[in-house]
């Protein structure tokens, strides 16, 4: 945790925590809606995109919510209302807990867990079970198949991207997020630091493989089925209205922020710049100098939106798959490509 | 036998026909109604499907949610008064529609127009072909979840229409086909904007030809899907794209004789021997270049003179029957018309081809999955007018 | 057609994409902001019918054309000063009522061809949209308001005849 | 054009062609071929026996006539209510009730009326047949041409005419409970009786004289120029 000049009780530091966590989670979701699906998207297609609500229509989403909130808040007669209510909660639940251990910077962060990454990638399966149990207690058959899409969806695709995730594990030697970053800033190419060691060079495939799984992981076209407006009328958030509906929303950008996030670190180099260029090292976090905890954010919602930019990107140009070649790509491609790359990883790591 | 216990029977034995197949399958059938109000159903159709998991194990389209009543209409309307009315039925080529009309009322007339006039009919029916057919092929894109060639679609048909509605002053409903010839000649300088415009179209083709056919995912979900055999496509009487996808070489543009241009023009029918998803989407998207090609050819083939024969004002249609067809963007659409030298037609029987064209979803939605029900209602492309008239 | 190193589909269906992207950024987009900038329609846009009342002779041609019976009129008879002077003073049909009802009108102009008077136009004018339904039925002043835009009749291509 | 030249056909087919067909089909269904009219060069119509409707579709598709294009029914009753632009001051003059049926003749007031083209020989043709007036029951198509199914449900809802043989005559447009035939001519077309005429309004005459209104009508007769 950031050392601060003066001393804060542990309840300002429990709010500052929260506030910060609401801040990295809901301030890249609302860039990127604005930037990339408000902008990008028109942009993509020929048109100027909202430019109504203050200037540029950098305000729309906040209209957009406005509106949203006015909305009554609607559960179908047959619904079973309760878990009805709490699904858009847990998928929203699931982000939050996500970004407790994405480090922004060598100090900068919410908690430091030793086995960072693997407790993001069990949280992050958690949002299914909010989609699952959306699609169920919304009495709507529509609603049905798509979470139940999404759940066959979102397990098959949690593999692969564990899989892709062990690449760099193996590669960095940790399972701290914070350390796989110093490992990429303080690594070197064949003797060449200038770079440092970023892993999307070495572990190109991992990273490919855990972009499509990210895509998949956030249903986003070409694998957005559970959604699907043209066949299921947006699946398990059919019912939804209102700030719930918003909630789904919110829940959608935030976690595409958030597997950004991580990705950046995973195969970006996260907050760091190559430790080279200053003389940092790696081995010892103290040497990192304390600007770093100010421009590691900035240089990683860089690196974040790059992502993001791909992803969307893709959503807007492909159309979408069905439910059986998912699955096929899922378990006869991804996972044995993934599996290979783990194999080539680890002999390669034990031979240099 | 009254009506409604016969219909009462009639549904009582379909329901028992779906209730004895579930006993042979041993599960319970889950019934998903698509529609009427569902994205994939371009306004008010609705499709009953019985499904097992995500595959279609019966499925029967419900239409008439649009149903205007047009042939009764017809029948309280002087000729004049029918163009416009049956301009609505396919609204996305609405000159298309007016065309076979005004043939059947020349035909019992037994007049012609002036050659001028046939080749600007010509020009506009195609470039309502290319209206109709390039927001087909962007909306292809929206039904599998891609969402930008239906705003390039949108861009791209705009140039078409403020073409039609520079010449016709209607962008949807031109209401421009007179009995004997046309409304008006066309403005000074559309020629030359009109062949700007193709070309941009011609460019939109290939734009469309590269985000969407080109695209593997595109041709995974397409290829081999709602696959429907000549015999059949002929049986159900599908016609158009759908029609020579299925391998059948017909365009009634070629393979009648009617007082249009289309022969002036050196152009290809193209067919596919496949009959799949993919096999419509792609003949279609060769005719919009062909069309494009047709117009191109023809603006330089306007001959001068009037665009008007010579008609009473009063228009009297001598008693007689005709039937004329035309191969519109959607398939054949005719009219029957019976006259019996009024000032209005005694009977009109409208033959729409979406009509026909959707009869054949219960044979080809069997056993396919859900998201396969949406491509191959895309690809068999109708338009909710065009079924319920 | 000559042989071309294949590009995967999909790369080339994110190329276009980044391509209209970077057209837009560079040209601008092809849309419009409707109410800050309005496209002009064609001159011979059907967006309103105008009226002439000067030349309406209430003769009923239009009303009895309209296939969806949307024009209402009435008159009556007045005498109005003789042509020539000395002439017999000639009795000429007065509009009273001139009114078309735009929720029902289907825009195909019967009316304004069977016109043998020249009284009605078409005007491109398409802003005149209302909250309620029936306030889109629009008596002979609102109708004749409208005559200010109708355009001159557009030049004929090369090549029309008489 | 240049469309392949196999496919093309060599000349378009004349009367010859469509005398032939009318005389295999008489070959094939003898005499319940009761009429035939052929527009020479354009099209063909033929009228058969009730009884032997299906039979015509089985001979005709033997024949090579393959392709389904349409099936309807013509009412051949003049609609009793004329267009609604009548005046309802004036002498209601009495409708015309005779039933004159077009080409090819006929005896009954409905008749079904499909069309079927051969795509090898471009050639279409027109079948009629009478549909008796006390039991309007045909034999259906519907398993001859697939595509028939809906073009006679759709003629059932609004003809009332039966199908033996139709695996489901459900109406397809209008509400199951409906009652009555929509595009029988008996059948008044609503929206032309809840509201008059605005046409037949007429100028109002002066006070005192209304004689010498000549020039009011102008236009409403005027013949063919």
């Amino acid at each position: 945790m950031v050392q601060f000049a003066i001393e804060i009780p542990y309840w300002g530091q429990s709010l500052l925590r929260v506030v910060g966590g609401l801040v990295a989670v809901l301030l890249p979701a609302g860039g990127i809606v604005y930037l990339f699906l408000f902008k990008m998207m028109s942009f993509m297609q020929s048109r100027l995109g909202p430019m109504e609500a203050g200037p540029y229509g950098s305000l729309q989403l906040v209209a957009e919510v406005g509106k949203w909130m006015q909305k009554e808040d609607l559960a179908p007669e047959r619904a079973d209302v309760p878990i009805y209510k709490i699904a858009p909660l847990i998928v929203l639940l699931s982000t939050f807990l996500l970004i407790v251990v994405v480090p922004f910077g060598p100090d900068a962060y919410f908690t430091d867990f030793e086995t960072g990454i693997f407790y993001a990638m069990a949280v992050g399966s958690v949002s299914v079970l909010g989609i699952l149990i959306a699609g169920w207690s919304s009495a709507n058959k529509y609603s049905l198949l798509g979470g139940l899409r999404a759940a066959g969806q979102l397990i098959a695709y949690e593999l692969p991207m564990v899989l892709a995730t062990l690449g760099v594990v193996i590669q960095a030697g940790s399972m701290n997020l914070n350390q796989i970053v110093v490992a990429q800033n303080d690594g070197e190419i064949f003797g060449f630091g200038g770079l440092g060691n970023p892993f999307i060079i070495t572990q190109f495939v991992g990273f490919l493989i855990f972009m499509i799984a990210v895509q998949a992981e956030l249903t986003q076209v070409p694998f957005d089925m559970p959604i699907a407006e043209s066949e299921l009328v947006s699946g398990y958030m059919t019912e939804y209205s209102g700030f719930r509906f918003l909630i789904f929303f919110i829940a959608e950008f935030a976690t595409a922020g958030v597997f950004a996030f991580i990705a950046s670190i995973l195969f970006l180099g996260g907050w760091g710049i190559p430790f080279d260029w200053f003389g940092w090292d790696g081995a010892d976090l103290g040497t990192v100098d304390n600007w770093m905890n100010v421009a590691g954010p900035i240089i990683m919602a860089t690196k974040m939106f790059i992502l993001v930019a791909i992803i969307m990107w893709v959503r807007f140009s492909y159309p979408r798959f069905r439910e059986d070649q998912l699955q096929t790509f899922a378990w006869k491609f991804l996972i044995p490509l993934s599996l290979a790359n783990i194999a080539a990883t680890a002999i390669l790591k034990v031979s240099f | 036998m009254t009506l409604t216990d016969r219909q009462q029977l009639s549904y009582i034995a379909s329901q028992a026909a779906d209730a004895r197949l579930n006993v042979e399958l041993e599960t319970e059938g889950m019934t998903l109604n698509i529609g009427p109000q569902h994205p994939a159903t371009h306004g008010t159709l609705r499709i009953i499907c019985r499904l097992d998991g995500e595959q279609v194990i019966w499925a029967e389209p419900s239409a008439g949610y649009m149903h205007r009543g047009y042939e009764k209409l017809t029948e309280v309307r002087t000729f004049p008064q029918v163009t416009t009315l049956v301009n609505r039925i396919d609204w996305l080529g609405s000159f298309a529609n007016e065309v076979p009309f005004i043939l059947a009322a020349e035909k019992l007339m037994e007049i012609e127009a002036p050659p001028r006039a046939q080749v600007i009919r010509t020009i506009l029916f195609e470039l309502s072909r290319i209206a109709n057919v390039s927001l087909f092929l962007g909306d292809l894109g929206v039904q599998m979840g891609a969402v930008t060639p239906v705003f390039l679609a949108f861009r791209d048909r705009e140039y078409v229409l403020n073409l039609i509605e520079s010449a016709t002053g209607g962008r949807f409903h031109p209401n421009f086909d007179r009995i004997g010839g046309l409304k008006d000649d066309l403005p000074k300088g559309w020629i030359d904007e009109a062949r700007q415009s193709v070309k941009k179209l011609m460019q939109f083709c290939d734009t469309i030809e590269d985000l969407l056919f080109g695209n593997e995912i595109f041709q995974s979900r397409m290829r081999g899907i709602g696959v429907i055999p000549a015999e059949v496509a002929k049986d159900y009487g599908l016609s158009g794209p759908n029609l020579r996808a299925s391998g059948v070489d017909w365009d009634l543009r070629r393979d009648q004789e009617l007082p249009m241009a289309w022969d002036k023009a050196d152009w290809k029918v193209w067919t596919h021997p496949d009959g799949d998803s993919w096999a419509r989407c792609w003949i279609r998207l060769q005719e919009t270049r062909e069309s494009c090609k047709i117009v191109e050819q023809l603006l330089d083939q306007i001959p001068a003179g009037p665009v008007m024969t010579k008609v009473p004002r009063i228009i009297k249609v001598p008693a007689g029957e005709a039937w004329v067809s035309t191969e519109n963007p959607l398939g054949e659409m005719g009219y029957y018309v019976v006259s019996k030298g009024d000032l209005g037609p005694f009977r009109v029987k409208i033959r729409s081809a979406s009509f026909n064209n959707i009869s054949v979803v219960p044979w080809v939605l069997k056993g396919v999955y859900v998201p396969d029900v949406i491509t191959i209602l895309a690809s068999l492309y109708f338009i909710l007018g065009d079924i319920d008239r | 057609m000559p042989k071309k190193p294949k590009i995967p589909g999909l790369l080339k269906g994110l190329g276009v994409t980044f391509g209209t992207f970077v057209d837009t950024v560079t040209d601008g987009a092809q849309t419009v902001q409707y109410p800050h900038e309005k496209e002009t329609p064609p001159i011979r846009a059907r967006g309103v019918i105008a009226l002439h009342e000067g030349n309406c002779t209430a003769c009923m041609l239009c009303s009895r054309s309209c296939p969806d019976w949307c024009i209402y009129i009435e008159g009556h008879k007045q005498l109005a000063p003789p042509r020539r002077a000395g002439g017999k003073p000639r009795q000429v049909n007065h509009l009273d009522r001139f009114d078309i009802d735009y929720a029902l009108c289907m825009y195909c102009g019967i009316c304004v061809e069977v016109c043998p008077f020249d009284a009605l136009f078409w005007s491109p004018e398409y802003e005149y949209s209302e909250p309620k339904i029936a306030d889109l039925l629009h008596d002979k002043d609102k109708l004749g308001e409208w005559m200010e835009t109708v355009p001159e009749a557009p030049d004929l291509e090369a090549g029309a005849g008489k | 054009m240049t469309a392949e030249a196999d496919d093309a056909p060599a000349a378009l087919p004349g009367d010859g062609l469509r005398e032939g067909i009318v005389d295999d089909l008489r070959a094939r269904i003898g005499d319940s071929l009761v009429d035939s009219h052929i527009a020479p060069n354009d099209d063909l119509w033929v009228r058969v026996a009730t009884a032997s409707w299906r039979e015509t579709g089985e001979a005709l598709k033997a024949a090579g006539f393959t392709y389904f294009c349409f099936l309807s029914a013509i009412d051949w009753m003049p609609s009793p209510y004329g267009k609604g632009e009548d005046d309802p001051d004036a002498e209601p003059v009495e409708p015309d009730t005779e039933i004159k049926q077009g080409v090819t003749g006929g005896e009954t007031r409905l008749q079904l009326l499909a069309r079927l083209t051969d795509l090898d020989r471009h050639v279409g043709v027109t079948i009629k047949a009478d549909v008796p007036d006390d039991a309007a029951v045909m034999d259906s198509w519907s398993t001859l041409y697939a595509g028939a199914n809906w073009h006679e449900r759709e003629c059932h809802e609004m003809f009332g005419i039966g199908f033996n043989g139709h695996p489901d005559l459900r109406n397809m447009y209008l509400p199951t409970d409906f009652e009555g035939y929509p595009l029988r001519k008996d059948f008044p077309l609503l929206a032309r009786m809840v509201k008059p005429w605005p046409g037949i309004v007429d100028v109002e005459p002066m006070p005192a004289d209304d004689e010498d209104d000549a020039d009011a009508d102008a236009g409403t007769d005027g013949d063919a120029t």
